[in-house]
């Protein structure tokens, strides 16, 4: 769950890390207003979860309230690599003497909070890591015995931070670490983390990304989950529950289990089709959770084929038949459909659909060749 | 042989009062582990399908002598469920709950490597060794004893490749789902260690998949500790960076846990991947049959 | 550090653990002031560090305002086994269904915290461990992964609490141990823990030890820090931030070291004699350490001969000396004194004392010598 | 040979810049033990007594080779220091700092455990093994090389019996200094069984005090596993319940933790303990002279 930089700099103030003054805002005029109160010069920041915006043209300086409604206006709006702008960060401008990088990030690996410093800031951090690898220095921590005093002065001497930033920085490290604990967050970055003319350590930028799973603990976390998608399937999978990704092909996918969908995708793409989503409709699916997922995909119009792979286990075959089957009644779609059924129950539910279904739907025996007829319908159609 | 499930487990099913621990005690039981034991706090006393129900695991433990414990708990209450058997002295956890933040697992795992116990998930299908005992939600239908065993991080691809195994006629000594987490109790190569010590085990089949870098490791391992074949698959070519593919744990990051990559290094040290399920029960036959 | 029932429930309340409305009173009128607030029924409860007050006449029931000031009348200024009762405290009467007892204390053996909890509470819990062990549940926590749920509820149904009190007796220990472990608590214990006719669990009693050490991070200790004793020299030592003991002999003992003066106090028991005291002067002693220990020591008129016994490491010999010299000069004091000085500059010590010491201070070489003339000097006095 | 400190020590002194601090490094150095670095955040460049000054206890151990780390930082700052100690890698920790809550140390002796390394202390004058090395704050001049090994909750009194073994002709293989507080990270336990290890020590000599059961613990272990002598001290058999006596844990709390129970829990396992320094003295001639 990645949180714009706005969201990401308004939970970084209640942790008590230091931001720039700023506001959000969804029209000029909002923006206007929102560098009239912060005062001074201001910088207008396009909100959107992808890299490069700065380059991009979504990060303008102005330098009172009447630019900043104009800058506003350019970046409202604006496409940036695929992400439309809906939004812009209006913030106090800074002075900037030197540009850190800061993060506390998920270690998978070693299965503990990974602290990372640099005192080259400002740039790609993979490529520091890949170009300067001493000038990152990382540290993982015990989540049992915690972050520690001694911890961020080894980071701070280690990064060679400037010495009348070390204090600052040391400050703000113990709290990044205390916000990625509290928050549930699976990373914090801060790039950069600039040094400021007044002596000040301040996060100029902000990237959050939190632990869904962890929601229960976070009641706050609903107010954050706006959606950030402009995609109407993918919105109708996210309220519905459904675990759906959309991809860029034309053989809609409808399987059970995370693994067993995935490998379908490679088995289509193998056949030399294109994928048009992840769907899973679960391990223990139910004909009307079959329903759901199929609605969902079927209103899709790239698709030109579905290809419906389901290994019974819990899920029983029949029952996955019958959700075909009321799905088809419920929208009518006449697309070709390819329907494999294996594990429990299978003889049923092929035999409800050999009997019950319109002709568009056939029915294969294994996976090979259900994604190869599939491919083979998707390119006819 | 097989690995961690067999004849002499003895098991505690925590949340056997709720509806799929119930259907699931119920179904182990069935299929002839030796199911001694459920939990549910404040039930001591009742029954479930002749399982006797305790208020802790602790006195489950005591009064029944169980080994083994396996989690139906909602993610809310599933982590300190886990401590509770861990506290309890069992050797084996078995968590099939999914949906447990991220923090609490990383906590719980520190925790755990330090105690000597086995956690196996969670979010996982659990472990079956066929014909002996199953632990978990597996469809026993799918797996036949044999000497080739599996270790998945997925729950149907699991089933798909025995039923591919199946159709070669090839059984398997034991199925461990590690389950599709971030951070699981047991890694693939705890798995690949059990698997080269079992005299019944003559091929490993792991079933890997995007997201993290677990199979790089294991990789390695394999080519520096393991006599016994190893037959990978890897699931998720097709996913693109950031999604998040059903599993909490399969996602690319960055540019770091693709399929392509863990493919590369399980070849680079000498383990055939198959590109289909259907090629990798291909492979095993070649090897093993 | 060990905390008065009132200041331990002041506490508790702020932890979140439920304890009877209450005030404290030091005098009758007070007494009344308060009974009127908290309204109804209330109980006196004299504020002495001692146990057995209720058996003493020490706690009493108070139907109205009136009552409550004749019953602090009675109780302020009574001696409790040698504790004068200062302070009362007026808290609203409990209706009482069941006492039990809880707490967390730290468990020096096993160097983690110990959770005990039984339902056969508001007696003395060493009787209740001695007599019928099964009904005490004792739980130790990993400090480093905390007490949890299930561990809370592992005490309760291993104590046998009643099914109606059980969840509002789980809340609390987790209360507890938070409170244990955010106060840096040696001991926090409920005795009785009741449960009440309106089905409540409440705190009716409350022993809360703080760790001294831990002040630093605890601004708020030191409120709690009034002076617990009614002694003129161990006030004197306290203030100076001397470490004293007060013992009822005659023999007065300075030493370096903890483990040395216990030693020597234990020497001059076996030669005969009293200790009068147990007095560190610290393992790295200055001169003007050594005169305001002295000056503690000699304002005791119970003290009819001194031991000063120093092994001198860090400790110089001849600083010890010249400090003794300068509190005889300041305190013109004529009791007999024996000294014995070893190690660091033992001979310019000596050497300091033989030349420049009143007639009233003898040298000894040994530590058993010194302690037999002391035991000797006292007698003769 | 010895335990724990000898010609192999390499320190680091943590708050060398320090008063205590630099004192301290200067005599440790004075007497023969290597003191390679000391670390003071923020000095690293300046030197101390010709002692190179580090930032972290890692750049020290990095630069160094130091596999012995003394604490002399304050107590609101030791517990962070001794963990970053321990994360250094050094196998030893000598802790002097008194004061330190015991919160902390509970939570860091946990961890401690977990980890292999030792911790002695805090609040313990340290470890000589004389003629070889000081690490600590001892006056060197006490002891004098021998055969005879030396475990105590005190520092003063440590030296006053090692003067009466002097005066009987007795030296020490190694003097521990354990500590004076509720929770040591090394216990009587410990160094009893480094000590019977220790081909060079032909007795121990164990200098106890009220508060805690170690001394009880420590007088089962002898009988358990010992085959070197131990001769017992215990002090403050005057001390009143419930008063600490200068150490944060010599305490009797309620019935427990008396001189008494401890001396007669050692005598119980056929341990001689001395009524006095000088009779300990006697003791250990008797058996060893």
């Amino acid at each position: 769950m990645d949180l714009f930089e706005y969201q990401g700099k308004q939970l970084f103030a209640r942790h008590g890390i230091p931001v720039p003054s700023g506001e959000v805002a969804e029209t000029p005029a909002e923006a206007r207003a929102a560098a009239e109160r912060i005062g001074g010069k201001v910088v207008v920041k396009a909100q959107v979860q992808v890299g490069g915006r700065g380059k991009a043209g979504g990060i303008k300086l102005a330098e009172n309230p009447d630019e900043a409604e104009a800058r506003a206006g350019e970046i409202l709006g604006m496409d940036i690599k695929g992400h439309t702008v809906h939004r812009v960060w209006i913030e106090a401008a800074s002075e900037i003497v030197k540009e850190y990088y800061a993060s506390v990030t998920f270690d998978r690996g070693e299965k503990k909070p990974l602290v990372m410093l640099s005192a080259m800031g400002g740039v790609d951090i993979e490529d520091v890591a890949h170009n300067n690898p001493d000038a990152l220095a990382k540290l993982h921590v015990d989540p049992l015995t915690g972050f520690q005093q001694h911890h961020a002065r080894w980071l701070v001497y280690t990064a060679k931070i400037d010495e009348g930033a070390q204090k600052g920085v040391v400050a703000i490290l113990e709290k990044l670490y205390q916000a990625f604990i509290e928050l549930d967050a699976t990373l914090v970055e801060i790039n950069p983390l600039i040094w400021t003319k007044s002596g000040d350590v301040v996060a100029l930028d902000a990237k959050v990304s939190l632990d869904g799973n962890a929601m229960f603990r976070h009641p706050d976390y609903t107010e954050l989950r706006e959606s950030v998608t402009d995609d109407p399937q993918e919105k109708m999978a996210h309220d519905r529950g459904v675990t759906y990704v959309k991809l860029d092909g034309d053989v809609g996918i409808l399987g059970n289990g995370a693994g067993l969908v995935m490998s379908t995708l490679d088995v289509v793409a193998l056949a030399g089709g294109r994928p048009a989503n992840f769907l899973d409709a679960g391990g223990g699916s139910k004909a009307d959770e079959v329903v759901t997922a199929l609605e969902v995909l079927l209103s899709d119009p790239k698709v030109k084929s579905l290809l419906v792979n389901i290994f019974g286990g819990i899920t029983r075959c029949d029952e996955v038949a019958n959700g075909l089957l009321t799905a088809l009644d419920q929208t009518k779609a006449t697309l070709p459909i390819v329907v494999r059924l294996d594990g429990t129950n299978e003889e049923e539910g092929r035999k409800i659909i050999a009997e019950r279904a319109p002709s568009n739907v056939v029915v294969e025996k294994t996976m090979l060749s259900a994604a190869e007829r599939a491919v083979e319908l998707a390119k006819g159609a | 042989m097989s690995i961690w499930v067999d004849e002499n487990t003895k098991l505690v099913v925590q949340g056997i009062t709720g509806r799929e621990g119930a259907f699931h005690a119920g179904r182990n039981k069935a299929y002839g582990t030796h199911v001694v034991a459920g939990v549910t706090p404040g039930k001591q006393g009742q029954d479930v399908d002749g399982i006797p129900v305790f208020n802790t695991v602790r006195d489950a433990v005591d009064e029944t002598g169980a080994n083994t414990a396996m989690v139906f708990v909602p993610p809310r209450f599933a982590t300190d469920a886990v401590y509770e058997a861990l506290d309890s002295g069992v050797d084996l956890v078995v968590c099939i709950t999914e949906g447990i933040p991220a923090h609490d697992m990383m906590r719980a795992y520190t925790h755990l490597k330090r105690s000597g116990q086995r956690l196996v998930g969670p979010n996982c299908p659990g472990i079956i060794s066929p014909g002996k005992a199953t632990v978990g939600i597996m469809p026993t239908q799918v797996f036949q004893p044999g000497r080739v065993g599996l270790v998945s991080r997925s729950g149907t691809l699991t089933y798909q490749i025995s039923k591919e195994l199946e159709l070669v006629g090839i059984g398997q000594s034991t199925v461990v789902g590690i389950g599709g987490d971030p951070v699981v109790g047991t890694s693939f190569i705890d798995c690949l260690e059990a698997f080269e010590a079992d005299p019944d085990t003559d091929l490993v089949v792991m079933v890997g998949e995007i997201g993290g870098n677990e199979e790089e490791k294991a990789a390695e391992y394999i080519a520096a500790n393991m006599k016994t074949p190893v037959v990978g698959y890897i699931a998720g070519f097709q996913a693109p960076p950031g999604k998040q593919m059903g599993h909490a744990g399969a996602i690319i990051t960055g540019s770091s846990g693709t399929a392509q990559a863990k493919k590369e290094a399980l070849e680079a040290k000498g383990v055939a991947v198959g590109t289909n399920p259907t090629e990798v029960a291909q492979l095993v036959k070649e090897r093993v049959g």
